[in-house]
């Protein structure tokens, strides 16, 4: 079974930009490049003023310096050697986009992205793009066009005129513009995209559009349909620490936090809450580490493992509701990583459920005592923690 | 009475064939649940835990009479098996896998809408009515027939609070995972609607958790309505950080948008009891229940 | 009164910019229908005919209130056009071109029922209320305002009834062209159902070919309601060999099915006048109107 | 503008087996041969038994010996030899498809048609195949399985299971018999299918599936999306006669038939209405031919001469209810037809309509009259051929 990693899927510009390419959407020219040599070429074969961009997956990378223009073969070498390698926001650039410099009119955000509340994709499409298409929305809600496509019918090519037209264009370009937001709902659905947008989506000044930055985010549960990605999934992304790319490798959620006790649980619900507990009493969570409802024994001495090798957590909290899983088998895993680790940091176990006696049993056989209530576990592991 | 389930619900159990399916189906059938149908396509003719089993729901409906179903099929087969009970018009129809694909998830809701058939989950350990039927996964125990109707985005987290309503002495009319995917079938507000007009609810339990806006919206539909019964709420992660899942696909604070803090000051501006621990919800329903009495 | 259009319809013309678009919009202008709003993507804030152009139906609609379509454009669009008129709930949409993918139809047609929005062709000359809408084709001054209420799988061949009934002194309630195509969008029933329930229709007279079943489906509606007016019937096709296609998609014999004799029997039997010259039709139909008197 | 011909887009069995194959359908192992020599070669690479099937479009090749078996290479080649170049109900054989003889358990039947009165598709499914299907349906309604396919949904997966199911199978069978199902429905789909059907689908001795035969008839109205098989609709094919053949690529709807009396209309149903006035009043039509309602002068000179040079044509009766159409048009095609081709045959013309003075009068001055009835033209044409 999957379980809910801390990241989605995101895909990097220029790979989103080459699926847009497939599906018809007109972008920039442009290469993507490794060296300052490769960049120089890309220089050449564009034949003008070119922007490089970092391609990393943390956004900001523009207000970063990550987005950086030439004017000359010799200035793309010197703009990529300072780029490549460097580290946007922790993120180290691998890669650079380099494309021909768009003449802008006018830039627009058109997207689609999942609405929970609506359970459908909403669209949204402005004049007024190249910004944080929220702050417009919250700032200056006329100047958005939103609304809602029917998953049944899925969005119709003259709904995207429409929308195209609410913008305000007409004649050629209202069709231009009506088959580049149809195409972006095109993609989002082929690829399972929880989010596309093209901000800005640049209207030239010869009034044409041109997607110069893409951005999709592919909705990890179905990687399984999208085999090109579902590898590169695995691979931990540089947005992860170490910890969290061990977790998910094994399967479990598991985030990282600042704070010191390290917590346990069994569902996504009660781990959070015993976040909230830890905190509540005064305490500093190090982790969230959810189990799930049907982990085994291997997963659970994992998880365990895996908190307990933070240097930050001074005492782990465990926090077992058993339904599927069973307390003898929590139990076992629970003095299997005592026997292997070593009881360097104190344990504070809450155990009930099936086969609760079972388990309750073999941690005090282990000299490990156990709780029935959730909240004096949590105070109690925050207590330790702090006499620590 | 109860909600959406009870003592005549007549279940199919899809995928029944399944580790999880079999393994469930005994559970159902000790907790006296209905199940009288199960279905595996090419396993039709065989039988499971004494249920027959057919190779389509239509089959199952034809010579069982099933009314509502409960899902084991694995997420990447939810789809298909959920449009083929919601073209039988079975209701409510529990889908149990994590993991469903969003897509097929919102597919599956809007054709769920279209035909008027309830969708509980995906993502769900399911609704019980205690004492009348179960159709979900959950630790039976810990529940006990009584006038709590409770709502919950989470599993575990709706039986530690199950439970301490129970030791409480507050059995539950009905509970309802809404499952912790982005997109499920109901929301706090349908299940509010739904206990409003149940005669045995008489005081409602909600469990909420970061992401998404559905507590929000409650809240604002408690005060619209003036919702007649208490309310309790507990809401999970306040000690998440924004932009990372924590756990289940829904739960991710997104920009500005599924704080804990928000959802909590938004109950509490419609007069919901909000609890900072699991524990108080039991503690504040009683309250209410007994000042109300 | 008349049916599906009368005075009351608000007609949008979709691909109103093209040849045949253009041409009839300024011949319907001609006869006093209300053309309200044209439709061609990218050419919106033009005028065609005096009439203005939209980029979309939902504009047209929006600005100019229409409730009904005619759609011009080419075989291979109108799929697309129709889905369009259809969601945004016009009634009835005429569908002009001859050639549109049956698999296309199928959809347009099953969408249109699910909207409640009646679906006149494709392959139709269209409809006319004489003296109060056209919303088709057909040369208007075969017709006459009238009693009859008319029916057709044909185009020429209608208007050649159709003169023939105004000759003879009998005008025309409406006059449909159902279209030649094997799958369209009202058939015989539906029409006589329409002319059943309006004051204005005293007979009706009906024009079917060869191919499909729709005939003998109406004279057996014909016989088991009763049908409470006088209908005449003519069908073309009997010197028309098994196998092959004349002229129309949908006018075709397959095995034992769509002769002329079975359909010319199946009127006998209901009781219906079975012309077996195109000029009968007006000759029965008097008959029929004067022996009721 | 497309008009309908005389035929529907038939695709020969190998045509439609390779499709069932793309899809995933079990079909017997088979190469297509055009020559005695390639036959043999098959039977070896074949290593068994086989069947040669003349790919011919005509129905009932069986009975007409078009179907014969081969177990050695030898037989294979003189079979092969007899079959090709052969004719069968007048079509000549250039294709043998060569394939595996199959141990029949039992003959299904699985077919999906175009519905005009459920406006859907229909299944129809039956443990009585490799027979005339209808006839089934008559004989035995009770072996018969049958329904409609919603079109906004499509037919589902679990839906060619219960029909798999109604059909009697179970377990693994019915799962496999369910997928061709649902296949079939997928090639209907594609490929706009007006019918497709496998007859006889045969299970084997081993309680597999194969499509020991496949039909599939493609809408032509949709041919301009099935790219592949567009320019070979537009190759008149072996069912057409000659002058069918002319008039479909002329873009005229044109039948030949057994009589005497040429008839031209403008309309489907005003020119059947035409020959059934001439059969009304003891005459027989020489052909079928509509203009259609929009015919430019070309095409309406191209009709005439069609019908005027079939030798069978004693006199041409146009009825033309001019519409969309001029009647000063028909005169001048009439007229520049006549200069043409002599005034070898009588031409009762019936003209009404739009611009109908100038046209009678075009046709006057050519000494040709007109009659304002068609029943009076038709009856006019009959007496004129029997004078001949």
């Amino acid at each position: 079974m999957r379980r809910g990693s801390g990241t989605a899927m995101k895909l990097f510009e220029y790979e989103a930009k080459d699926i847009a390419g497939k599906f018809g959407i007109p972008r920039p020219r442009g290469v993507v490049v490794e060296t300052p040599e490769e960049a120089r070429r890309a220089f050449e074969s564009i034949g003008g003023p070119v922007v490089l961009k970092s391609q990393v997956l943390v956004a900001g990378r523009g207000k970063a310096g990550g987005i950086r223009f030439a004017n000359s073969a010799d200035e793309a070498y010197s703009v990529a050697k300072a780029l490549l390698g460097s580290e946007i926001k922790g993120e180290k650039v691998l890669k650079l986009l380099v494309e021909e410099k768009i003449k802008v009119k006018r830039e627009l955000y058109a997207g689609f992205v999942i609405n929970r509340a609506s359970k459908s994709y909403s669209y949204l499409a402005s004049t007024e793009g190249g910004v944080d298409i929220e702050e417009v929305a919250e700032r200056s809600p006329e100047k958005i066009v939103r609304g809602d496509v029917d998953p049944l019918e899925g969005l119709k090519e003259y709904e995207a005129r429409y929308i195209a037209r609410k913008m305000g264009y007409r004649g050629k370009q209202l069709v231009e513009l009506g088959a580049i937001i149809k195409r972006l709902y095109d993609i989002a659905i082929s690829y399972d995209g929880e989010l596309i947008e093209s901000n800005p989506l640049v209207e030239t000044e010869d009034g044409s559009f041109v997607a110069a930055d893409m951005k999709l985010i592919i909705d990890d549960n179905s990687l399984y349909r999208h085999k090109e990605y579902e590898a590169r999934a695995k691979v931990p992304g540089p947005e992860l620490t170490p910890l969290e790319a061990r977790a998910k490798a094994a399967g479990l959620a598991y985030v990282d936090l600042d704070g010191y006790v390290g917590i346990v649980g069994n569902g996504a619900g009660l781990t959070m809450a015993t976040l909230d507990l830890v905190k509540e009493f005064g305490g500093e969570p190090a982790n969230f580490c959810d189990m799930g409802g049907t982990a085994t024994v291997e997963r659970m001495v994992e998880a365990l493992e895996i908190v307990l090798s933070n240097p930050r957590t001074k005492v782990l909290l465990m926090n077992v509701l058993g339904g599927i899983i069973r307390c003898d088998e929590v139990a076992r895993a629970v003095v299997k990583v005592k026997e292997k680790m070593g009881f360097a940091k104190p344990m504070v176990i809450r155990l009930v459920g099936t086969n609760e006696e079972e388990g309750k049993r073999i941690l005090a056989e282990a000299g490990i005592s156990s709780f029935d209530s959730m909240e004096e576990a949590a105070m109690r592991a925050v207590e330790f923690a702090r006499g620590a | 009475m109860a909600v959406l389930v009870d003592e005549n619900t007549r279940v199919l159990v899809q995928g029944i064939t399944g580790r999880q399916g079999s393994f469930h189906t005994r559970l159902l059938k000790q907790y006296g649940t209905k199940v009288l149908a199960g279905t595996s396509p090419g396993k039709g003719g065989s039988e499971v835990e004494g249920v027959p089993v057919y190779d389509t729901v239509r089959e199952a409906v034809e010579e069982r009479g099933v009314n509502a179903s409960i899902v084991f099929v694995p997420a990447q087969f939810t789809k298909e098996a959920a449009l083929e009970a919601i073209e039988a018009g079975l209701s409510p129809i529990v889908l149990i896998a994590e993991g469903v694909p969003v897509l097929d998830s919102m597919y599956i809701l809007a054709k769920a809408r279209e035909k008027g058939v309830t969708i509980i989950g995906p993502n769900t350990p399911g609704i019980i009515s205690p004492g009348l039927c179960k159709l979900g996964i959950m630790p039976a125990h810990v529940f006990k027939k009584g006038s709590v109707g409770v709502a919950s985005r989470s599993g575990t987290l709706t039986y530690e609070i199950a439970a301490g309503l129970t030791r409480a002495g507050l059995g539950q009319s009905t509970c309802i995972g809404l499952g912790g995917d982005p997109l499920v079938g109901l929301s706090f507000i349908d299940v509010l609607e739904l206990f409003r007009n149940d005669e045995e609810t008489k005081a409602v339990a909600l469990i909420g958790e970061i992401g998404g806006n559905a507590e929000e919206t409650a809240a604002e539909y408690i005060i619209k309505t003036k919702y007649p019964k208490p309310v309790a709420a507990y809401v999970a992660g306040r000690a998440a950080p924004p932009g990372k899942r924590m756990g289940h696909a829904g739960a991710i604070i997104s920009g500005r948008t599924g704080t804990a803090e928000s959802k909590l000051e938004a109950f509490k501006r419609a007069g919901v009891e909000v609890a900072r621990k699991p524990s108080e919800i039991a503690i504040k329903l009683k309250e209410a229940l007994e000042g109300s009495r």
